[in-house]
């Protein structure tokens, strides 16, 4: 287990991230078949698919690894997902801007430009059933561990993640394609907070097994 | 969400870009496809001009790309089935229908579009130097009370907005003018929607609800977002009496007001029901005093082959009067 | 047989009365209902011309009824769904559109339609002195061998005929003349449609055929008549290319042809599979030399919520094409 | 059992045999939607019910009551059923003018005079699958058994129809909408034939009830 990330090794993750996601394109559909309207899952798929193939050709640094991976998602996901995880990671890489590996206090800077910069673009704040319920969560969780190795940030990111999954259930969706359900949006998660918890657990499985 | 779609297709990826290219070769050489990305550009653009890009998801046919021609859009961007275009392909779409007067953003108020043509107008007033504005449809009152008009999902009003701000950008000088119009369309917008069976996006193969044999859903989206209500199945009059009585309270529409009415194909419904239901609109606005100066009866707005239709009043002035009765012609539209 | 169908109407029995007074509603006064029959004129007929009246039994919205209009028919005598029109309401039709130079006929090619009609024309003949010429629409290659033109039903090319007919009806002045253009159509018109799943009659609420989930059926005739063959459902180019296989074989098409080319959906197929067809009718028609003068994709001949798609293909003169381009407005069809 | 019926009786058998008719409707759907269109039961039903209406107001002669019956179905029913039985009882009318009552000759007269009216209009043969292949041997029938009452009459027309409408079972369809069914037609009678049956068969009941 290494302690961080150089810029292939960022990439390695990156492309890790990716196709954890596209293995789950079927439970990403049915979440918003449930919810929303049936296409989170193939918009993920189509944007980390492009983002396997964008990451073809060796970044340079490590935020030119999670650029990439961010116009990828941007231009080809599409709809609020591409939107979001596009500006996530476009603007969560300026947390690695002049350095040359991922240690655990820039992928937890990571996470919170990247929320921030996903704040402003959708307007929501946390409790409108969105990707926001987990990844509040989890930059709050990889802050706490942030002064520790890039296996805890990612590990408590993850676990954050997760808990703000479970959490969106309880949630009446306010924004979104959801949102006309209002009470009935009760007792599913959120699809895109589930997104964020697959990319934040398989960063951390790739972290541990690095 | 069992029961599997079936269709006629291709790869189920490429449903996007095959469509356009079909639908670029039914147009006869009047609008072209940009080499990279799902949007169609009038090819006879005049050199100058207040530009009308339109656009949002796939799976609506002939809705967006089908509105691209004389008095109607100026271009289309065009996403994935029911997933909003990517700035790049709407910043390209804008460039290329830019004439030098600014380009209207018209399209569904949806968080998806709303994120992703945002970002684009950004780009194109910063790296481009191109004025974009924005006018959001928000025409389904099932979606949000009336006070929220803000939340509200476009749905067949998408079809008079394109049509009179068409027209409006065909005619007139400047983008405050253009959008002034397309304002006031909109706050004169009002539709409401009823799903009698679930369509499908063809990547997935699966129905986006279920809806029990003898159940319908009032106010469902163009997406297959919930509605107000579930209810049994109910006649055709009775169906109309309950959208039109929220329809008309929510503007609210008065005695002497002058519309223009659509009644719009979600996709399988049977232009038969669409005329009996325009029957029954029609007696409810004798009662009520509203004249209608037009009717569109048709197939524009739908949700792959969701089954069900939607009734859109627009209430009129002179001036979108004025623009809505320009002729227009495109694949998915045409008036004389 | 046992599905039933899921349809927002109100007593089934009215379904046709109620439908066509939606539809002179929704047409802004240019047509009339007759006062004791399903029958459409009308109401800016010139005082002389020759008469178009076009007609067969209801179920297909918006053929007939919605094709009444300027360069299109005179008038509609309506049958209930699937049934031709009586010879009473035939006879009542055509003395209301008859201006002096004869009335042409032009219907689908079935029993029903065929005796209705004879009967209608042999009243008209005898106790009004209105002559009477009939022409029967043939399109569909999947009815019967090419020796047997005269025992094929008439499909989608219906719309394409009621576009020339009713245009030589306004611009030639005898019946002869637009018989004769007719004629000259019919014969260089081929159609052959796919059936992806069934429609119903609203009377009896049963669909009217059953297809497997994994099934298609090549052939399939405008009341859901047998076709050719079932099989397993396929890609779409696949299916293009068998219907056009038998399509272009029929007439023959030849390289060099000039066509106009009409995709039309039964009911309740979208509109992109169609325009992903069109895509491969091109590459065919490309491979093959044969130009398309212009493409018609849309919902012109139904069966009411049938799922599938029919091709047709007009091989063009001059004449025809001048007739076909002519411009044309009603409820169900439209183009400058 | 009278032998004969006069204008009234005639009025009450006609509107015996179209309330046995609609009261088939589902019948005669199912036969046309197993090779038709499946609109031949409701056409049916739209005929009869029209001719019920029409018979309220009670006809002068017999010839009058037939032919009120075939204008109503040929104005309601619609299609190639209307077309049919509307011309088959219209023309078969005249084989009772001049007459004031129906009897066994009469009877077996106008299914001959009807079924060479129809054989005219639809021009189609014996042998075709359509209501030809029941009214051709019930008039055969009819004229066999003319010598006697016409309870004999109807009753040999009744048996003829139906011997007809089984015999259609073997045929393959080569006009109407079952023609491109071809060899798929085989095993299914047709649709058109049944209703001359019912319309015989009760026919047949109300004379011998009568
Ligand atoms: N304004 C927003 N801010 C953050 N996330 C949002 C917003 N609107 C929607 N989302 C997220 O997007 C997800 C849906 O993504 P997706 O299905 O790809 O887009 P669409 O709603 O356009 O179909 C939702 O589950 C929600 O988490
Ligand atoms: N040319 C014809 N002559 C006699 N009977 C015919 C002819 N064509 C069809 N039929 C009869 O009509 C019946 C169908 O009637 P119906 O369903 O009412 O009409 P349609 O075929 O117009 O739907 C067939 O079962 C057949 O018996
Ligand atoms: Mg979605
Ligand atoms: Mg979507
Ligand atoms: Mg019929
Ligand atoms: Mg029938």
């Amino acid at each position: 287990m290494s302690e961080t990330l150089d810029t292939a090794g960022a990439t390695a993750m990156l492309r890790a991230v990716a196709q954890a996601v596209i293995d789950q394109t079927d439970v990403l559909t049915d979440a918003d078949l449930a919810i929303g309207d049936g296409d989170h899952g193939v918009g993920m798929r189509r944007g980390f698919e492009a983002t396997l193939e964008a990451l073809q050709s060796p970044p340079d640094t490590v935020e030119a690894a999670f650029k990439a991976a961010g116009t990828a998602i941007m231009s080809q996901t599409g709809g609020a997902a591409g939107a979001i995880f596009g500006t996530f990671f476009r603007s969560g890489a300026k947390a690695f801007a002049g350095r040359d590996a991922v240690d655990g206090a820039s992928f937890a800077a990571f996470l919170e430009t990247g929320l921030e910069a996903v704040l402003k673009r959708g307007g929501v704040t946390e409790g409108q059933k969105t990707i926001i319920d987990a990844l509040a969560p989890a930059a709050r969780a990889a802050r706490a561990a942030a002064g520790g190795s890039l296996a805890d940030v990612t590990a408590a990111a993850a676990q954050g993640a997760l808990d703000g999954v479970e959490a969106t259930r309880a949630m009446i969706a306010t924004t979104g394609k959801a949102r006309s359900l209002g009470e009935r949006s009760i007792g599913h998660p959120d699809p895109g907070a589930i997104s964020v918890s697959l990319i934040l657990v398989a960063a951390r499985d790739f972290v541990a097994a690095a | 969400m069992a029961r599997p779609a079936k269709k006629i297709l291709n790869d189920p990826k490429n449903v996007v870009a095959e469509m356009i290219e079909g639908l670029v070769l039914a147009n006869d050489g009047r609008v072209a496809k940009l080499p990279k990305h799902n949007a169609l550009v009038r090819t006879d653009l005049p050199d100058s001009k207040v530009a009308l890009l339109i656009g949002g998801g796939s799976g609506h046919e002939p809705l967006f790309h089908g509105f691209v021609g004389r008095n109607l859009g100026d271009g289309a961007a065009c996403g994935q089935v029911f997933a909003a275009p990517s700035p790049d392909t709407i910043v390209e779409a804008a460039k290329a229908v830019h004439r030098g007067k600014g380009v209207l953003f018209l399209y569904g108020n949806y968080a998806g579009d709303n994120m992703n043509f945002d970002m684009a107008a950004e780009m194109l007033e910063e790296d481009e130097g191109i004025t974009v504005r924005t006018v959001r449809v928000t025409d389904d009152v099932a979606a949000a009370p009336p006070e929220r008009t803000h939340d509200r999902r476009g749905i067949a009003g998408d079809v008079y907005m394109i049509k009179i701000t068409g027209g409006a950008a065909s005619e007139l000088d400047t983008l405050d003018e253009v959008e002034r119009v397309a304002r006031k369309a909109v706050a004169n917008l009002r539709s409401m929607a009823v799903a009698v069976a679930a369509g499908s996006i063809p990547e997935t193969g699966k129905l986006t609800f279920e809806l029990a044999d003898d159940e319908i859903e009032i106010g469902m989206g163009a997406h297959g977002e919930a509605g107000v209500y579930r209810q049994k199945l109910a006649s055709a009059d009775s169906v109309a009496d309950q959208m039109m009585e929220q329809i008309l309270a929510d503007l609210p529409f008065r005695r002497g007001d002058e519309i223009a009415l659509m009644i719009n194909n979600l996709g399988a419904t049977t232009m038969m029901e669409m005329l009996i239901v325009n029957r029954r609109i029609r007696q409810i606005c004798d009662r009520e005093g509203i004249s209608v100066h037009r009717t569109d009866v048709g197939t524009w707005v739908t949700t792959q082959e969701m089954a069900g239709f939607s009734i859109t009043l627009l209430k009129l002035d002179d001036e979108l009067k004025h623009y809505l009765d320009l002729p227009a012609e495109s694949v998915g539209y045409s008036r004389m």
